[in-house]
């Protein structure tokens, strides 16, 4: 195996075209562990880190640009972006340790595949696109689309992610990103659960709800948004909240959690990041 | 096996290494540098035991693959004690027993280094949530997180 | 130990004469063949409180009661 | 809270040094196994079992052979063949299976190579085929009638001879009538519990140094509880002479009962012997967690009866432990721990099965924690029917001296009652309950061991003393051999060094297991001292002219009347004239290690939503007999307490429906973190045990034996619910939470 650390965008991927079975990574947060397990090493290990624009995080014209590389301990100490996204920051803050931390980046996160991803829920509630380095070019396309099942992806062979988009929250609109684990820390999501709402005073006018680890990958729940577009939050819509979200949960049972557990938790959490959010939303977001 | 030549600085000295690409950070400290104080408890930054600190940064040496030290200041705990002078966080483990077999301690007074360094009047919370990426099988972390607060006071008091 | 019960038809208190823990073992597997052996392949003896790894020779009286217990190890 | 300073007026015994090993290990020089290096060294990778049971047909190591780097491949037709009545058969087995593979990572080849890549290569290679045979995974199945063996070769201890069985011990134990009592109680109480398999969990994996020597004289570095008994092991296992084999000990990275025995050692000496090369052994988290001792699982019925007013009149118990692919003394040990209540009537019968999981090691206290869980749920229930506060229920019923254990035998001098008022006076028992918390209480037992200890106490030139102990120090018992050499001769405890000596440096010492090493190590170093102490008053005698019964050794210097008082260090300069170095060496078969007691207490809230538990305070009291160094005694009570903690709520081996451990590594086999523990107060009771000079009891079991009853008992009283299934994780919580709702 070779170690390759490319400083621009256009050498990484002529390194990842001209040898086959490269393979990019930023914190080798997951790719140690996988390689230590058995998986065939990389021909070249592509080093991302020294590309200024995976690692650079800017906010202007109504939108964060956040390199795919970052470590995520970057965002969570970025008081301007939690403030805005704080839910985003949750679930960016709830990957592994500080040492973690200081490695793992979004787009490691979510290239990795995993349903239970934290940062990536939250990511998806707020509409965020990533912008993908592709053969010929770059293209732009939702974070929800990149994941299609556990530890697969849409990219084609040589892409990778450059950078996320995520545009700035609207008024009156916060998020919120919740978990359970059995430890506090040093954990992986046996459910999560991502909220993001808009509030015109007491009403909800915006909602998205999306589930972690309880399903092949991250799961919408159009059940619970229509519930919360146009309501005033109450006990018994947050009730209809956590029916829509069991109901919208596929989990299997696994050495984490069980299907019963997931199925149940995931109501709980998205019950409670939802009243989160909204708390949240309503001190203005 | 393709090998890459390294040079950084480790804890204040500059130095140069050949290593195997696919060596970890850790095997480089310990094999090449002959640098023991970093200890493999797991080897998938699950215990801490390796941290070292990385341009500053706190991480696990086991999770950094050894060429990416090209240029990078390392700070392991031989780095910690500035000659004799022991660091507080070494004398407030030493005084506090802080430490049982010791083979978790070289990650853990890293760790601390770094939390107080980010935050140099941490809570119980603080301090228990900065250290959750160390694994303590001996002590129940309760004399740990005694060291850290007793350091922490005495640091803001130099 | 209860397991020795075996050999002894079920008793699990007996009266036995010997001036040391190995003394008594003799005397116990003339009378019960094969719990000598079994005492000796893996018991302790507790005796006044205290328990003794490898009994043989501790010396015991009259008096002494002795706990064929299980040997202890510890963590 | 701390021991109360001093109370016998001693002037080392209960201070608090900093240890003599800690300034080594705070800078990260200090040499664990791992950390030691040999020009030369080869590296090994193993091949293991990818089945739970299977008959190995053939190992085909040619192409691996082959491979670049390697110098040496061993398996199982490199070891001799034992009697299986040797002690070592089943341990000799476990390092490398012999044509069947016992359980999912059984060891079946090593490999040495040049490079740690080039040995997991070459151990890729090893062509193994297999027949697979149907695994034994659960109690149940083991006991099921007709059930498959788990291991062929295992025949029930102590039982006439007989077919093979997957019994290893059956134990029954009564006294008084249960049956009777339990009839005429006023309530009797029932319930059924289970554990799954935990690791003990130590963070440095298990490490060793082989160098064969040319001359047949083979040297081993290595981390252990026992270099003594890794020497012991390593000659049994290949038919060695002992004296051939020397063994140094490397410092150890946690052990906790799990470092008792021996695994990479044997093999590592072959693989040396054929390469001719020192050869380093480290194993991976992953082979730690599915080739070592893990603690056994349980399943339990336990039955207690008591009267209105809180008398426990009779325990009814079935106990069974799963002890992996060998057989072992767990079960009838679980009985044996069942000692802290005076119960008249009682019927135990206690079992120990084995199972196709990797063989099990002691882990602190080994079996009591599960039989605590068990008796202490139960005696709660009963707690909360009578509406009697649960440390006066225990208060009414536990054993002092001269109560019978279950085993029959009568307690010697302990101190649970002493334990149980102190936490009743605590700060934390005496505060209210928090808004919205609930708290719990359970106790435990462990009786400590002694065994064979050496000490030779050396007195350098300069007046000060070297302590060489053959006791691996994994708690800060150096510390404690120093302050008990400061005491004895009165001298400073930083004039003293201690050292863990190697095999042929010090007198031979038995594992530092069972809470021994203060106890019976320390017995060794204060006999030692005090015939020092006899040729001190000899030399003072000869210096000053007189007799040595006219001298005195006060605080440390030769006292006679009229004269100068003449030190420690005035003897030492003047050896060469007064008749040579001062050195002492004492070897004991310690017994009457002092039972411990232990109880503890804690707060927990529970999210009944999500079966969640959190611990918002905690409390320990433990008898120490006398705490030598209170800060080591504290962390031994903080560090037994937060594994029972982890044990209790999410520590287990998950295995797959083939025997497959699906959690092998520090990602889900989850120990717990600091953010998951509130502060450990501790308590230290000092009811002396009077067979030590200090009164010591060991400390280092007991504390994991009452986190499970009580955390249980913190949540049935939060929720209602009674957990009775370790851990009590949160789908076990929720799931319990929904069929009570």
């Amino acid at each position: 195996m070779k170690y390759a650390s490319p400083t621009t965008v256009d050498e990484a991927r002529s390194l990842l075209a001209d040898n086959p079975g490269s393979r990019v990574f930023a914190g080798a947060t997951d790719l140690v562990p996988q390689m230590r397990s058995g998986r065939p090493e990389p021909s070249v290990l592509v080093d991302l880190k020294r590309i200024d624009r995976l690692m650079a995080v800017n906010h202007h014209d109504g939108r964060w640009v956040i390199g795919a590389a970052t470590p995520t301990s970057t965002l969570t100490h970025n008081p301007e972006f939690v403030a805005m996204f704080p839910g985003i920051a949750e679930g960016a803050g709830l990957i592994g340790s500080d040492q973690i931390q200081n490695r793992s980046s979004l787009g490691g996160n979510l290239c990795n595949g995993s349903p239970a991803a934290d940062s990536v829920p939250a990511m998806i509630a707020s509409g965020a696109r990533v912008v993908v380095a592709s053969a010929d070019g770059e293209r732009t396309v939702p974070v929800a689309d990149i994941v299609t099942g556990p530890g697969q992806t849409s990219l084609a062979a040589g892409e990778f992610l450059i950078e996320f988009e995520i545009d700035d929250a609207p008024a009156g609109t916060s998020d919120a990103y919740l978990r359970v684990t059995p430890r506090t820390e040093m954990d992986i999501a046996v459910v999560g659960a991502a909220a993001r709402l808009t509030l015109d005073g007491d009403t909800i006018t915006d909602a998205c709800v999306v589930l972690g680890a309880v399903a092949p990958t991250t799961v919408r729940v159009p059940a619970a948004e229509a519930a919360l577009v146009g309501s005033v939050l109450s006990d018994e819509v947050l009730e209809t909240v956590a029916a829509s979200a069991s109901a919208a949960a596929n989990p299997i049972d696994d050495k984490r959690g069980t299907v019963q557990y997931r199925t149940q938790v995931a109501g709980v959490l998205a019950k409670r990041a939802v009243a989160l959010a909204a708390q949240r939303a309503g001190n203005g977001g | 096996m393709s090998r890459t030549h390294v040079s950084c600085n480790i804890n204040g000295e500059d130095v140069e290494f050949l290593t195997a690409d696919a060596s970890s950070l850790l095997d480089a400290l310990r094999n090449e540098l002959g640098l023991i104080g970093a200890k493999e408890g797991c080897g998938t930054g699950d215990c801490g035991s390796c941290s070292v600190l990385l341009d500053g940064r706190l991480v696990c040496s086991c999770l950094v693959m050894a060429p990416e030290a090209e240029g990078r200041d390392v700070v392991t705990i031989e780095g910690l004690a500035e000659g004799d002078h022991l660091h507080p966080l070494q004398k407030t483990f030493l005084e506090g027993a802080a430490l049982q077999c010791g083979i978790c301690t070289p990650g853990f007074l890293l760790a601390a280094k770094a939390l107080l360094d980010a935050n140099p009047n941490p809570t119980e919370t603080e301090i228990r949530y900065g250290l959750a990426g160390n694994l303590c099988r001996c002590t129940g972390y309760d004399k740990i997180v005694k060291a850290v607060q007793e350091a922490s006071v005495e640091l803001r008091g130099a | 130990m209860a397991e020795h019960r075996r050999f002894t038809g079920g008793e699990a208190v007996l009266e036995v004469n010997g001036a040391t823990v190995g003394a008594v073992i003799n005397e116990l597997e003339v009378r019960f063949p094969g719990l000598g052996a079994a005492l000796r392949a893996g018991s302790s003896a507790g005796i006044n409180g205290e328990i003794h790894a490898e009994p043989e020779f501790v010396a015991v009286n009259p008096e002494t009661t002795i706990y064929f217990v299980a040997p202890l190890a510890g963590g | 809270m701390t021991a109360t300073e001093n109370p016998t007026g001693y002037k080392w015994i209960g201070t608090r040094p900093v240890r003599h090993d800690g300034y080594e290990k705070v800078v990260g020089k200090a040499r664990f196994a791992a950390d030691l290096d040999l020009t030369g060294q080869l590296y090994t990778a193993y091949v293991r079992s990818p089945h739970a049971h299977a008959r190995v047909l053939s190992i085909d190591t040619a192409a691996a052979e082959a491979m670049p780097g390697v110098k040496a491949i061993v398996t199982g037709a490199d070891f001799p063949d034992l009697d299986p009545l040797d002690p070592n058969y089943d341990v000799s087995i476990n390092v490398m299976a012999r044509g069947t593979a016992l359980y999912h990572g059984h060891a079946i080849a090593a490999v040495a190579a040049l490079t740690k890549a080039e040995a997991r290569a070459a151990a890729a290679a090893v062509a193994v085929s297999y027949d697979v045979l149907p695994a034994v995974l659960t109690i149940d199945e083991a006991m099921a009638e007709g059930a498959p063996l788990a291991n062929e070769e295992n025949y029930q201890k102590f039982a006439p001879p007989g077919d093979p069985t997957n019994i290893s011990t059956h134990t029954p134990l009564e006294r008084g009538d249960a049956a009777e009592a339990l009839a005429g109680a006023d309530i009797v109480i029932e319930r059924e519990f289970d554990a799954a398999h935990v690791h003990q969990g130590y963070i440095e994996p298990h490490a060793c140094v082989v160098d064969a020597g040319l001359d047949g004289k083979a040297n081993v570095w290595c981390s252990s509880q026992g270099h003594f008994m890794i020497r012991a092991v390593t000659a049994g296992i290949l038919g060695r002479e002992t004296s051939r084999i020397k063994v140094t000990p490397a410092e150890i990275g946690g052990g906790f009962g799990g470092k008792t025995t021996v695994y990479l050692e044997p093999v590592a000496l072959l693989l040396s012997e054929k390469s001719g090369r020192p050869v380093k052994s480290v194993m991976t988290r992953e082979e730690v967690l599915r080739a070592t001792g893990p603690a056994p699982g349980c399943k339990m019925r336990v039955k207690i009866g008591a009267t209105k007013d809180g008398e426990l009149v009779a325990l009814d118990a079935w106990m069974a432990y799963s002890l992996g692919a060998f057989g072992d003394f767990a079960g009838m040990v679980g009985a044996m721990s069942v000692a802290s209540y005076k119960f008249p009537n009682l019927k135990l019968e206690a079992w120990g099965v084995l199972t196709n999981t990797p063989k099990t090691a002691a882990y602190r206290a080994p079996s009591a924690p599960h039989a605590a869980f068990a008796i202490e749920s139960v005696i709660d229930e009963i707690a909360i029917e009578l509406d009697m506060d649960p440390i006066d229920l225990r208060l009414k019923n536990a054993a002092v001296e001269g109560d019978l254990t279950a085993m029959g035998m009568p307690h010697p001098r302990i101190g649970f009652v002493e334990c149980l008022e102190a936490l009743k006076a605590s700060p934390h028992y005496q505060s209210p309950v928090p808004e919205g918390a609930s708290r719990g209480v359970a106790a435990g037992f462990w009786f400590n061991i002694g065994e064979q200890s050496s000490a030779t106490v050396n007195l350098n030139e300069d007046g000060t003393a070297t302590v060489l102990t053959g006791s691996p120090d994994i708690g800060g018992s150096r510390a404690s051999m120093a302050l008990m050499t400061a005491e004895e001769l009165g001298i400073d405890v930083y004039a003293i060094t201690p050292v863990v000596a190697d095999t042929e440096a010090v007198g031979f010492t038995d594992v530092t297991e069972g809470s021994r090493a203060t106890f019976a190590t320390g017995k060794a170093v204060v006999e030692a001292c005090r015939e020092l102490i006899g040729e001190l008053k000899i030399r003072a005698a000869t210096i000053h002219g007189v007799e040595p019964d006219q001298v005195e050794w006060i605080d440390g210097a030769a006292h006679v009347e009229g004269k100068d008082p003449l030190s420690l260090a005035q003897i030492t300069e003047q050896a060469k004239r007064t008749g040579g170095p001062l050195t002492a060496t004492a070897s004991l078969n310690a017994a009457g290690a002092g039972p411990s007691f232990a109880v503890h207490c804690a707060d927990v809230t529970v999210d009944e939503e999500t079966g969640q538990v959190t611990i918002i305070r905690y409390t320990a009291v433990q008898d120490a007999g006398t705490a030598i160094h209170p800060s080591y005694v504290e962390g031994q009570m903080q560090g037994g307490s937060v594994q029972g903690i982890g044990w209790a709520l999410n520590e287990e081996y998950i295995y797959n429906a083939d025997g497959v451990m699906q959690n092998a590594g520090f990602l889900d086999y989850r120990i717990p973190v600091a953010s998951d523990i509130p502060m450990i107060e501790t308590i230290i009771v000092e009811v002396p045990n009077p067979s030590h000079p200090y009164g010591v009891r060991g400390v280092g079991e007991t504390g994991i034996v009452p986190p499970m009853g009580t955390l249980g008992n913190a949540i049935r009283r939060a929720t209602g619910v009674r957990m009775t299934s370790m851990p009590m994780s949160p789908p076990k919580v929720l799931a319990r939470l929904s069929e009570n709702n």
